[in-house]
This record gives C-alpha cells, structure tokens and sequence, in this order.
C-alpha cells in the first residue's frame, strides 16, 4: 500500500487511488500518422526497469488526475507531482 | 505433579494454578506458564516426532524460534501447528502433538527410521514415478502435513482489521525498544510500540541482569508505567509485527485485544520511521542426534529456570563456542541444576567468561560430537577438535549456543540489505531502503549496555535535543568463534529440525548439482517450515560455505518474507465478512422488489437487482414470460435506477462529446436526446447510452450501469489531462435521479392516468426527447427512449420520491394489468429488438460494423476515440464476426455461447451465439450470433455444434426479431 | 459495548455540487454563501450552511433540508454561466453522524486517512475512503459525519452495526 | 485462420541419462551412503560462440533449449542465466497447469503443453508429481456460469474437458466449501468441472529439464546475467555480452518474462508489454483437505492444497508496472477476505509465507512469440499465467528458432497480429489465469 502523493489532498493511501498507467506520448494526429506509428503509440508503454512517470486519479478522494515518478523495482515515489523538476 | 517445578523464582503466579490436557493427559501448571514451561514442569520431555524420520523430539526453544514441538489447540482455541513456546497457558487448555499416531511415545510413523538411509533429500524427485505420481499421492500425502484441518469457523467473537498513523513505529520492547519509545515519547512524536511476548521485557525477562544497580526487570516496569502515562504512545503486548511493507506500511497482529468480543485485531500501520528493535534469536551447535529431547538451546534453558521457575533437567552439560552460554550456566548452577562441565569449541576461553563460573569445569578446544540416548539425552560424547579420545559425559541435558543472530526480518522485509560480521560472526543490518533503523541486539548489540545505548541514540536521531543518557547495564561481553557444524559429528546431524534436514542432505544436494544455496533450500526443504529456518538457516549457510570453500557473503542469505511468524487468516480479514465481504448497492426499490419475493441477484457495478418477479409455483420462464408478455401486449415498469448518469456543463461539452462518441452529439438541440456508441481508442467497444441537452450548456448523459465508473474515469482523464483548456464539468448525478420507465402499448394510458403537466401527444412529445415537469404531483423529466422496443416513458424523479412514484404508477396501471419488470424479461424483448448487449454480443472483438451499426460511426468528423484503430483493423486480413439473428431449426434453445462450425465439423470455429431466448412474440426460440461474414449469410443455415458433438441447424436471419422499422417505439 | 461510540443515520441533507473558479463562483452566488475556505480539504460555515473546499475548483454546499428549494432559487444552478456549475446533488449522498470519546477509533477501522487533530482538525473535511468506498469525512462536535454515495446506504448502516458490535 | 488438431497429440520420446533415477538406484547409491551420487547438471566452461543463445534458465528458457537439442539436433546451445536455474516464476507461481481458455486460437496450445506436461516424468526420467487432480471453477454469478458455458463447447472440439456442475455438486467435490450458501453475499449458481487440470512440483519441472539438456549437449550457465545484446553490421543479432565477456551466437531467444523489454531495448527494440506483479501464498501446513484445484473467480482467487499440506492460493496482480516482488497488502487482503467468503473455517488457519512473481503482459494480454525486427532475435512473452505453457511454449520456440517459421500452435501469437490491432482477446473472462 504506497501513501500516494496527491496534489490538492497530500498523501493518502494507495487504495483512494486509481492508477492511470505509465505516461505516453502526446496522442499523434491520426490522420497524419502512418500505420506502424499509430499501432506503436497504441501499444507500446513505457516500462522501464526504473522511474516511470505514471498518471494516478483520485478517485475516493478530490478527483485529481496527476503524475509521479516511480521507481518500479522498489516503488519509491521519486518525483511528486508537486515537485520542482 | 509439576516435578520439575522449582521451589520459588520465576514469573509465574503460584497462586493461581491451572489445570490442562496435553496428548489426553491431564496436568496442572501455573498463570505465567506457556503450555512449554508447564510441559517441562511436570518432567514431559518427549512432546513430539519429527516431520519426515518421526524421530522422537522434545521441546528446543522457548519462543518464536522455536523448530521442535508443535502443537494442535482444540476446542475454541483451535489452532493447528502452533510452536508450543508461544501458546499462553490457560485454565482448560486442550492441546496435542502434532505428527503422531496415536501419541509421540507410541508412534507408528517412526517406522520410517528404518529406511531412512533410503529416503535422503530429493529422494521423491528419484522414484514414484511409475505408473504415475497420482497412485502414490493419497497416501503420501496423508503423512504431511503435520497438524489437523480447522473444522469450522470460531463460533464466539470476531477479528478486526484498522489503519493507525504514528510518527515512530517500535518493533520489540526489550531494553533498546522501551528505551528507544521513552526517548521518542518525551520528545512528543506520536509512538507505536508492539512486543510479541505477553509483557514487555524482551531478554530481560530471561535473564539475571541489573540495570543502575537494580534488578533489570524494576527498570522494564518503571519504564512501561511511564509510557502508559503518554497520551501520545501506544503500546501493545500480544502483537507481533509480521510484515513491512512499502512506503514504510506494517502489519501488527494483536492476539489478545482489551475489547473481549474481539479475538485478534489487524492493525494497518504507517509510520513516519521504523525502529527495529527485534532482538536475536540464538542458533544451534550442529553435531549427531542433536534433535533428541532434552537436546535445547541455552537461553531457552535460561528462560525456564528464570522466568518460569521450571526446570529442563537436573544434570546438565554445556556446548558453547560463545560467551553468552557462560552466563546460563551461571544461572542453572544457581538454581540447582548440576552443571557437568562446559564444552566450548574454542581454544581460548576468554577470562571474563570462565569468571562468572569459577567452579566449573571447562572442557576448551572441544566438541560435542553426538548426543546419546533415544528419547531422553542420556549423555554427549566429547572429543578435542585437535584430535584425540572421545569423552563420554553423563547428562539429561544439553544447552548448547552456536551463536546469535539478529533477528533482522522486518529489516529485511523492508528490502533492506543485510551484510556478513565477522566480529559477531552472524548477518547484520547494513544501509536502510526505507525509513527505518535498528538498535539493540537487532543491531547486533548483543550485550546490555551497547543495547541500551544504541537504542537511544537511534531514537535521538528522530527528535530534536541530545540523547537520554542510557542507563548503565551490566552484562558479560560477548565474544565468538563460529562453528558452522561440528566435522567430526556421528549420526544424523540436524540444520532444520522441523524439516529433518541434515548434513548429509545439503552435502548430498551439492554434490547433485544443486550448489546454490536457493537449490540446497529448496533441493533440501531446509529452512521451508513453519519456522522458516529461524534458528538453523544461517549453519545450512555456513555448511554450503565450508563445503565449497567460500565466504559467508558469496552464499548470502536467502530472502526474508512475510510473514515473521504466522498469522490467522482471520485476523487479515477483519470483518469484512458474509454480507460486507463486497459491496453492495440498493436502489429505493430493493426493499420493495425483496416484500414481492423477486429473485434477486447481483448486476453490474455491485447492485442488487430483480431478475423477475415469480407467482407461486412459477420458475424463471414462466415469470420472464408473462413480464415479456406484459410489456409487448399491455404495460410494464422497470426500475433503471442504476443506469449511469452524469450532468456535463460547459462551453465545450458539444465538442468533448464529438471526441468521445461515434457519432456527432454537438448538432443536438435543446430538449432532444440521442444514442451514442462510445470506443477505445484501440477502436473496441467501450459504452453506449443516450445524451440530451438540456439547454444550451447543459447536457445529460447516460451509460451503462456496469460502466459507470469507468466513464467517470475517463471523462475525467481525457479533460484533466488531454484537454486542460476545454470548458466542460462533469457531476455525477446517478442517485439524484432514479427512474421508473413505463413500457409497452398501453404507457401512454398509464401516464395520462398518472396525471402530468407534460403533452404526452407524439407530435408535441416525440420519441428521443424529453420534457421536464410534473407526474403524479412529483417534480420529474420525463425521457422518451426505449430499451424494449415498446413506446417508454423514462420518468425520472429524485429518489426520495422513487417509492411513492412507484405506488402510484402500479395503481395507474392495475386497470392494465401493469406488472413490474426484471433483468431476465429485459434480456428477452432486448434480443428480440436486436439491442446490442455489453456482456453478450460486444466481447471484447467487435466494432459497430460487426454489429450492423456502421451509421453510428461519422464519416464527417475528421478525428474521435477509435476511429483510426477500427478502419486500420478493418483493412487488415482477419475475417470479421458480425451480427446475425439465428433462428433453431428445429426450435429449441441453443445455450448461450455455443460455437458455430463450418457444416458443424470439428474444427475451428466460425462464430458462436451470443443469445438465445424464447420469443414471446413468436412463440419460439430465437437468438443472435457473432457469424464470420454473418451479414452476407442472411439466409443460410449455419451448425451450432454441442459439447460431444450434437449439431443444431439455425437458420440465418437479421438481427431484428421484432418490428424491424422500430414503429412501436415511435407512437 | 466494545467501544464508547454510537452511529446514527442523518435525514437527506441539502447538497449542491460547486465547479469553476472561486471568483466566478463568489461572484455569481454574491453573499449568499458562507466565506470561500482558502485551504485544501476544510470548510467554513453560516447561518446553518456549510461549504467545504473538496478539490481543486470544487467546492459543496451543504445544508438542512427544508433550505433546499430556498438555496436553488437563489443559486438558480440552470442558469449559470458557463464558468461555473451548480449542481443539485441532495440525494446522491446518504450521511452517517459517528460520535463518542472512540468515535476516532471507529472511523479508523474503515478509514485509511490519518485522522490526528493534528492532521484533520476542527473544521476539517474530505473525501476519502471509508470501508472500501468513496467518501465525504467531516469533523463535527463530538465526533464526525461521513457521507457516502446513497445507494450504499444500507452497507455502511451494515458495516457500522458490526464495528460496534 | 487454421489450427490444426494433429499438432498436439502427445508426443514421448524418452532421453537416455547418464544416471537414471530409479526405486533401485535410490537403494543401490543408499548403500553407499548416498556418496555415489554425480551432478544432475554440470559446470562447464562457457565457450565464446554457439549455434544458440537462449537468455533464461526459467522454465519457458529450459523448455526451448531442451526442445532445441531434442527436436531438432542442436546440442551447441548455451542458456545463461542471471541467477540460479529453475529460480524465475518457475519458482514463483501457484502451479495450476489446465486448457480452459475461450479461443480457438488458445485452446489448442494449452491442451498441448497439458499433455506434454502428464508425459514429463517418464520423459525426463525425474518425478515431476504430476497429480491430475481436476479443478473445480465456484460459479456465484450469472454472467460467469455464462462465460463457462461458452467455455465448454468450443474446448471440446479441441480435446479439453469442462462440465457443468450444481451448486450440491460442487459441494461434494470440496467439502470444506461451507461459504457461499443462499443467504450469502454471492451464493453460488452452479461450478464447472476441469479434469484435465493438475498440479505439479515446479523445482522438479526446471531440474528435470536443465538435467536433459545436460544430458543432450547443451550447458547451461548460471549467475551469467546478459546485459547487452549485440547486432551485427547486418542488423543480425550477433550474440550478447555478459560480465563473463562477449559470447557470439547466430541465433538469441529471450525468455526473461517482466525483463524482456529491459533487454530488447538494449538493441533499441519497443514491444507492446508491461511488466506487473502477480503474487501468491500459502498457509501453514494441514491435513489433506481439499484433493482438486479450487478456482473462484467471481470471488477472484483460487487455491490447491499441496502434497506438502499448504493450501497455496492466488488472486489478483498489483495495479501498475512492478518489478517488486513484494505483495500489496490491499490486493492481498481482498485476496483473503474473498477466500473466507468461501472457506470460513479458514479464519483459523494461518499465512506462512508469500511471495511473488513478475509477469509482463502484452497489449491484448496474450503471449507473444516470434522473431523481432531484429533478424535473428526471438522473444516468448506475455506469458501470463506462463507456468501452465512452459512445454508447450518450449516446444514452438524451439521449432521458431530452428526452422524460422512460426510453430502452427504459436502462429495466433505473433507480433504481426498488432498490425492491424487483431488482438487474441482471453481477458475479461476470469479473474484467475
């Protein structure tokens, strides 16, 4: 259970959370992308053996979607959304 | 008759005896007591047989730690393989040997010493194999296992699972934790402090030691009094920290809570840092037959003459290869016991040692090689390691120490790294993951005063201003001369007890292959019972490093897991139990449609549901049939409650609502609704449901009750961080408005009965749209869409105004013969419309063009969710599945799911049906099915082929069993 | 009794859903409401309503029932401007009023939130979760009141039964 | 899309060993005190260049370096291994082996890998303890006895065994499971029957398997971790380089589960998976009871009871990617309190030990196999729930790697599927894979 740090609420349980998957790319403009690089936008995620930077949503608490850093091997949070940098 | 108790001493309240059963006998033992200490009161030495060989064993330890004996409780208490050190006496206690028949003295398993040679590590993976494991499994399985299945679930009381918050969590409260949480109290911080012992004392309570001049045990009270007097401390006995998570988040299970309801309570903790002040857990010297009863580790020798007032034995012998095996026997000389000599495997025997015990004799440079006696240690053989005559010493007792070792679980559970002494010889904690630290002998602080000194200094860490000056302990230094295993051992020489691995058995598995020390764990079991190696996983790693001629941090330790001891299910459950153990949801009719004796069943999204409402004596057909019958022929009402509902404002609702459909939902006016579909961005299905506009920014929408919450999600996802700039708020509006929806030809009737301020007419009151104003005197909005194929009106009202809306619209409806409609009845006239269905027809495949709906998805906008992904699948080779209406030919029912095979051959197949249902319209079955090029097939006859290969032609049709030009909904 | 505390549920309160920014907002509603709370996850209250500050740009309303037709005519929610959204939310809530000298103690067995005055004192509210669910925790005199979506009303009335068995 | 039923009738072919296990070889070497006994495995020096690198001496790993020198001759193939062999999720899992999948495009694979694993004691002359015990899926909704229903038609054309149980049915075949009655929360509807299911020792499966390569020709080498994979001039895949140095071959397979993207990108390769954590635990050691796989999936667990005596149960993985083999208390506790539903006298019984394991999963959540844009480079992932797949999944890789073609049972499960986004959808369907 990781404490979670919210932007509005501060950190809460993990279980208030929804977790949003790893940050991709901008959405490419569909109608001027090519086949392979609409299907690698759709598909692929990062996943890295490290920080990832990863949407959550604040479900049971105020509803804010933000991002943090996680570092996927101990699930440090690195970076909080509130943090310079 | 507590033989073995001694006169006076210990921690027990003579005063108060208490009588129990062990193996059927009765005996008596004192308030204090743990079922061990009784048990070696009253002279009981064989208490159990071993796992695989069923050699005869006694009891080892005298906590956690223990390997040896372990034991069922009955009764309410019941509880299987519970280490006999760590049950607490009570008055009537039941309790049995666990792994014997009929009893540890008489045990017919025992014949397995005579195969042992035959049976060595991995000897299953060698043999058994013909015809096939299956044969041999029953029985062998028979013989594992250990203790007895629970029968049934405690029958008084109830767990409790709570979170809690602290700035400093203290794991052990022996000298370094209580003064750890004194300095950590004083200074303010809000602090946890949990012992797994009954009192709080760790060491203290075992040993003879003083600490600022007085007895150590006047200090532990002193100290616990001052702490229980700090609003901002709490402190639990009885409660074992048994997992560290991450994010600095532990597990406490409180096994004896004040509150008496409650059996045990799981307690959630998060705390700002850990303190591990866990102690150490001394490990065993690894010679021949040193699993015979009367065979114990020295503290716990030292436990139960101290504070149990109980003795193991009369004539004792000491093996050590450390110091702290001198001061136990300083204690047992005192209490009486004859000490025969002590064997230290070391050469040179510090003096401050051989000082405590001026008058003993010291056999240095010597071993114990074996251990004699079957059930009872009659006496130890004894040779010089330099070589020599072996010496045979009488005895009924043996206390020996290889060492200690810190008990660093909860250290490393934190995913802190561990790192060989050599000083101590054992694993210690190296640098922190998380926010956590450990003092004391966790620290490998073994003697008192650097235990004492290293807990306040851990805790100053945390507050502000200068350590507490520690008190002054004294304590015999320690000192250590590893021995891994005695080399010059005869007979079966033991590095699990529980798992009756030996030696032999880790020499054999390196010499297999498996050199690893996961392989020797593994290849072995050592270390894979229920005391996960506490006191032998470090010898099994010291006879790998000796045998292949390296360090002890080239093998390295294995990985410590939760739990540190084990814990009840129960107590991790709490009482989120029978009808909380999910979530459920009711709607205001639920107690309604529960007084009518509808079947009820769970829905999407967690609510209780009616599936349809029976007469007596009618199953499920006969009642879907006449709700069917109701709803095509007179009249129906459904509570659709539960269907999603969100209100949308903004300036950019039209637009976000463009992206998110198929279909274009901006060009809606005011006052008019429309269907949507929704898609993934992968161009899969997500949600359908009807959008109206309310007025120029306002908009409603609605989606599948199953889906929700998932909708919110990705309304909100899609504005909070695609379109930060876009001008749309979403409000969740699902339980401000309930509805009831009155269906079928006769609703028009019914509504008029009801009374409204709204023109029901068709021209002033059209299908898909709506008006807001009154019914039956309460505040509605009126809908009109149709998920039956009937004329409906959706009239929605708050809820606190469902019940009375309900009433009055069966009144207005009785002269219809109006009957309430369940799921079961929605899922007929829902496929006999063709309707798509989430959980039928759109399974995770098919795009709106399978389905027939290809006008759902707008070739004018340029861009939304999917549209890219279902043409760049559509251009692709794969044949698509798409809708069709399958009729049985003959007529029966198909079950739902049922394959589609090319002419009904056994082979791969080419579709299957999705629904299948008896059409009170046409008097037969009809269904759906997802067809491979199904729209092209109007008009064949496909094979539904059967489990065991019953074939059932079908006969392709359009999807639209009923009024396919969709009249009936329009009047 | 296990533990010093008792539950009771509380009659359908007045809600309204505030969206948009406190300006806006302060100026469409003008004096009507209560002081806008400038901190995160706390509230302020007159003249028998409160107003609680739950997420960024989103604020509720709150108040006894019989001033629910009073507050939407002057609220009028269909016809802000687009700037803001009010929305009547009175029904989506049902609400639970946990006190005692344990109430804490109760609350924390389904609570996940650090509930210390240090950390959620007087004045203090916000969503959170309670037994698994979403919801609405606000301190009030001698304990707290929690309010959860309604139609898992009758679950919670279940879940605090047990918890104070 | 064709499948073609001929590809999965067992096949057995046993390999001669230097040393066979045997009843009497366990009498003859205990006479000798056991001292006789040679290396199952042995150690040999790693050489520079081989016909075949296959990255990971997890199951999936061993299984397609035994099929390689088995099926198709290549004896000069290294598997190397950044740990100890046999200590992937191989060592992590809850070893349930069955064939109830809902596509064509699966069923036939597992019904595959299910007979190949009932034929592995005989065939690697190590006892497995394959103990085709059936399983038993605990049905409480109507939706799921649904989706069992679709189950059991299309996996008999493919050879697999479901069938329908009542509610009393169940009952009798698990007499522990008290919960679940009319009143309950859920009660349960109905359960389907799995015959083919078993359970088996996974240690044994990955010993076994390193002891035939051993025995074929093949090596392979442990604490030798992989940290670069090498292209040629010609975009081929050249071979890898270790600590131990640069080892060259024509020919790498990747079988590292949740590591593979870690080392495709090495070679600047992106492939549609994430990785995750799955856990599992077991309780104290019991008395037998409970003989069949317990699956419950709209509880979302299941459970088996060990020769050992542990109840070994599962539930759901952590939400987000995971290289953490540490459980999530919540997930877990959801995982216990679904089991006590069912199990009630289980309050009484005690967690002894938890682990977990991780899993990558691709896109549409079902394996991948093939060769990568990287000429030369194959990859087997996205095995979720891989433990059931290991033969099998060794086999097709195996055939991959030494013809070039996609196996028939494998061909659903390339990457050429995401081309056009045509995913093999499982997902959805049970909580517990």
């Amino acid at each position: 259970m990781m404490n979670i740090p919210c932007p509005f609420c501060g950190p809460r349980n993990e279980s208030e959370f929804s977790f949003g998957g790893p940050l991709k790319p901008d959405r490419p403009d569909p109608n001027a992308t090519d086949d392979e690089q609409w299907v690698g936008w759709l598909t692929e995620v990062p996943n890295p053996h490290g920080p990832v930077q990863e949407k959550w949503w604040h479900v049971k608490g105020c509803g804010t979607w933000f991002t943090i850093w996680r570092d996927t091997r101990s699930h440090d949070i690195v970076e909080g959304p509130l943090d310079a940098g | 008759m507590q033989v073995n108790r001694l006169s006076h001493g210990g921690r027990i309240n003579r005063a108060r005896a208490l009588s129990f059963t062990f193996n059927g006998r009765k005996y008596q033992g004192f308030e204090g007591d743990t079922l061990a200490s009784a048990l070696i009161a009253n002279g009981v030495s064989l208490t159990a047989r071993s796992f695989k060989y069923h050699r005869p064993r006694g009891i080892v330890g005298a906590g956690v730690e223990e390997p040896s004996t372990l034991v069922e409780l009955m009764g309410n208490d019941a509880s299987a393989n519970r280490p006999v050190t760590t049950v607490p006496l009570k008055e009537g206690l039941i309790a049995k040997s666990v792994n014997c028949w009929p009893s540890p003295a008489v045990d017919i398993g025992a014949v397995n010493q005579l195969f042992a040679r035959f049976i060595p590590a991995g000897f299953y993976y060698k043999t058994f194999k013909w015809p096939n494991w299956h044969v041999y499994e029953p029985s062998i399985r028979k013989a594992t296992g250990l203790a007895g299945t629970p029968q049934e679930a405690p029958d008084q009381g109830h767990f409790e699972a709570r979170y809690a918050h602290c700035d400093v969590l203290i794991a052990g409260a022996g000298p370094a934790g209580l003064l750890a949480a004194l300095t950590v109290g004083r200074a303010g911080l809000r602090v946890m402090i949990a012992d797994e012992g009954t009192e709080a004392g760790g060491s203290l309570l075992s040993r003879k030691l003083v600490i600022d001049g007085q007895p150590a045990m006047d200090w532990v009270a002193a100290t616990v009094a001052e702490l229980h007097d700090m609003p901002n401390v709490k402190h639990l006995q009885n409660a074992t920290i048994w997992a560290y998570r991450e994010h600095n988040y532990l597990m406490v299970n409180e096994r004896a809570p004040e509150n008496a309801s409650l059996l045990e309570r799981h307690w959630r903790v998060r705390a700002g840092h850990v303190i591990t002040a866990t102690g150490a857990i001394e490990r065993g010297m690894v010679f021949g037959n040193n699993d015979r009863p009367g065979v114990m580790l020295a503290s716990a020798v030292q436990t139960y003459v101290n504070r149990y007032g109980a003795r193991p034995g009369k004539r004792a012998m000491i093996f050590t290869n450390n110091n702290s095996a001198y001061a136990v026997a300083a204690d047992l000389a005192a209490a009486g016991i004859e000490i025969v000599a002590i064997v230290d495997s070391r050469d040179d025997v510090p003096e401050v040692a051989r000082a405590v015990v001026p008058d003993l004799e010291v056999v240095a440079g010597s071993v114990v090689t074996q251990a004699q006696g079957l059930r009872r240690v009659r006496g130890v053989s004894v040779v010089p390691r330099s070589g020599g005559v072996s010496r045979t010493y009488s005895c009924d007792l043996l206390a020996h120490s290889g060492g200690w070792n810190p008990a660093v679980h909860l250290f490393s559970q934190s995913r802190s790294p561990l790192i060989y002494a050599e000083g101590p010889a054992t694993f210690v904690p190296d640098t922190p993951a998380q926010s956590v630290s450990a003092c004391g002998a966790a620290e490998g602080q073994f003697e008192l005063s650097a235990a004492l000194h290293s807990g306040a200094e851990t805790a100053a860490e945390l507050c502000e201003g200068p350590a507490l000056t520690p008190p002054e302990g004294e304590d015999l230094a320690y000192a250590i001369e590893p021995l891994w295993r005695v080399e010059q051992a005869t007979g079966k020489a033991f590095l699990d007890l529980q798992n009756d691995v030996s030696v032999d058995d880790v020499h054999l598995a390196i010499r297999e292959g498996y050199a690893n020390v996961e392989h020797v764990k593994r290849y072995t079991t050592g270390g894979m019972g229920i005391d996960q190696g506490k006191t032998g996983n470090i010898n099994i790693i010291g006879t790998v490093a000796l045998h292949q001629g390296i360090g002890m941090d080239e093998v390295g330790t294995t990985t410590f897991r939760a739990p540190y001891t084990p814990v009840s299910f129960g107590a991790i459950g709490g009482f989120r139990d029978e009808s909380v153990v999910l979530p459920y949801r009711h709607t205001p009719l639920t107690k309604w449609n529960m007084d009518q004796g509808a079947f009820m069943y769970e829905a999407g999204a967690r609510w209780r549901r009616p599936g349809y409402f029976p007469h007596p004596g009618e199953g499920l057909q006969e009642a879907t049939n006449r709700e069917c019958e109701a709803v095509r022929n007179g009249v129906g009402v459904y509570d659709g409650s539960p269907l999603g509902t969100f209100e949308l404002k903004g300036r950019d609702v039209g637009k976000f609502l463009d992206y998110l459909y198929t279909n274009i939902m901006s060009s809606l006016k005011p006052g008019f609704g429309r269907y949507g579909l929704m898609l993934s961005d992968d161009g899969l299905i997500l949600d359908d449901g009807v959008c109206l506009r309310l007025d120029e920014h306002r908009w409603i929408i609605s989606t599948s009750t199953g889906h929700a919450d998932a909708m919110n999600s990705h309304m909100e996802e899609l504005l909070q961080t695609e379109f930060p700039d876009w001008n749309v708020f979403v409000t969740t509006v699902t339980s401000q408005w309930n509805n009831a929806t009155i269906c079928g030809p006769k609703a028009r009737d019914v509504m008029v009965e009801l009374g409204t301020d709204i023109d029901l007419s068709p021209e002033a009151f059209p299908f898909m749209t709506f008006r807001d104003g009154h019914v039956a005197g309460l505040p509605a909005r009126v809908v009109r869409v149709s998920f039956t194929g009937e004329l409906s009106f959706e009239v929605n009202v708050a809820p606190r105004h469902l019940r009375a809306l309900w009433d009055k619209v069966l009144d207005a409806g009785s002269p219809h013969g109006i009957l309430p409609v369940g799921s079961e009845a929605s899922h007929v006239l829902r496929v006999e419309k063709g309707f798509l269905s989430l959980g039928h027809e759109v399974d995770g495949t098919v795009d709106p063009f399978d389905l027939g709906m290809g006008w759902v998805m707008s070739k004018k906008k340029a861009d939304y969710l999917g549209k890219r992904s279902v043409h760049l699948r559509r251009d692709g080779p794969g044949v698509r599945r798409e809708l069709v209406g399958v009729i049985p030919d003959p007529d029966r029912m198909i079950p739902e799911g049922a394959p589609l095979t090319p002419r009904g051959e056994k082979r791969p197949t080419e579709g299957f049906v999705t629904a299948c249902v008896w059409s009170v319209v046409h008097k037969r079955w009809v269904g759906l099915a997802l067809l491979e090029n199904g729209h092209a097939r109007h008009g064949e006859t496909a094979q539904v082929r059967l489990k065991g290969g019953e074939l059932i032609p079908v006969r392709v049709t359009p999807p639209v069993h009923y009024d396919p030009d969709g009249e009936k909904l329009r009047t | 009794m296990p533990y010093e505390a008792t539950f009771d549920r509380l009659a359908t309160q007045a809600l309204f859903d505030l969206k948009g920014p406190a300006r806006q907002l302060r100026d469409w509603v003008g004096e009507l409401l209560p002081e806008f709370p400038e901190q995160a996850n706390s509230g302020t209250m007159t003249g028998g309503k409160a107003l609680y500050y739950i997420g960024l740009d989103h604020w509720l309303l709150r108040a006894e029932l019989p001033e629910e037709q009073a507050l939407i005519a002057e609220l009028r929610p269909a016809d802000a401007p687009p700037d803001i959204s009010i929305v009547q939310i009175s029904d989506t809530q049902a609400y639970f009023r946990i006190t005692g000298s344990q109430a804490d103690e109760v609350l924390a067995i389904g609570c996940p939130m650090n509930l210390h005055a240090r950390e959620f004192g007087t004045g203090a509210a916000s969503f959170t979760e309670f037994f698994g669910l979403r919801a609405l925790v606000t301190r009030c005199d001698s304990g707290f009141d929690v309010a959860v979506e309604q139609s898992f009303g009758p679950m919670i009335e279940d879940y605090l039964n047990r918890a104070l068995r | 899309m064709q499948y073609r039923l001929d590809y999965y009738l067992p096949l057995v072919k046993n390999v001669p060993m230097k040393q066979s296990y045997s009843f009497l070889s366990l009498l003859r070497h205990g006479l000798n005190k056991h001292t006789t006994w040679t290396p199952a495995w042995r150690s040999l020096p790693l050489k520079d260049r081989y016909d075949v690198i296959v990255i990971g001496a997890g199951g999936h790993g061993l299984a397609t370096a035994y099929y390689l020198a088995k099926e198709h001759g290549l004896t000069n193939i290294a598997v190397l291994e950044r740990g100890w062999l046999g200590g992937g999720n191989i060592a992590r899992n809850t070893i349930t082996i069955r064939s109830n999948y809902m596509r064509d495009a699966s069923i036939p694979f597992y019904v595959k890998s299910v007979a190949l694993y009932e034929e592995m004691t005989q065939e690697l002359n190590f006892n497995t303890m394959h103990s085709k015990r059936t399983m038993v899926d605990v049905i409480q909704n109507y939706p799921m006895m649904r989706d069992r229903r679709r189950r059991q038609h299309i996996m008999d054309i493919y050879g697999s065994t479901y069938k329908q149980l009542s509610p009393s049915q169940v009952r009798e075949r698990i007499p522990a499971l008290t919960g679940g009655g009319p009143d309950a929360r859920l009660p349960i509807v109905g359960g389907y029957v799995h015959t083919d299911a078993a359970v088996n020792r996974h240690d044994a499966v990955g010993w076994g398997y390193a002891r035939a390569i051993d025995a074929l020709g093949g090596e392979i080498h442990q604490q030798t971790p992989v940290t670069q994979i090498l292209r040629g001039t010609d975009g081929r895949v050249a071979g890898v380089e270790t600590p131990r140095g640069v080892i060259r071959a024509p020919k790498v397979a990747v079988a590292v589960s949740g590591h593979t993207t870690t080392l495709t990108e090495t070679v600047g390769l992106r492939l549609p998976l994430r990785t995750m954590n799955l856990t599992a635990f077991v309780s104290e050691p019991v008395k037998p009871l409970i003989d069949v796989i317990v699956n419950c999936p709209d509880a979302g667990f299941y459970l088996s009871q060990s020769d050992k005596g542990e109840m070994v149960i599962g539930g759901a993985p952590d939400f987000g990617q995971s290289f953490r083999r540490d459980i999530k208390q919540h997930v877990f506790e959801d995982t216990v309190t679904a089991m006590l539903s069912l199990f009630p006298s289980f309050k009484k019984l005690k967690l002894m030990r938890q682990w977990g394991g991780h899993l990558d999963i691709a896109h549409d959540a079902s394996p991948i196999q093939d060769e990568t844009d990287v000429p030369g480079l194959f990859v087997t992932a996205g095995w979720w729930g891989g433990y059931k797949a290991i033969p099998a999944g060794g086999l097709t890789l195996a055939h991959l790697v030494a013809t070039g073609q996609p196996h028939p049972l494998m061909a659903p499960f390339t990457l050429k599927r995401f081309r056009h986004l045509e995913y093999v959808m499982e997902t959805g369907t049970t909580t517990a894979r």
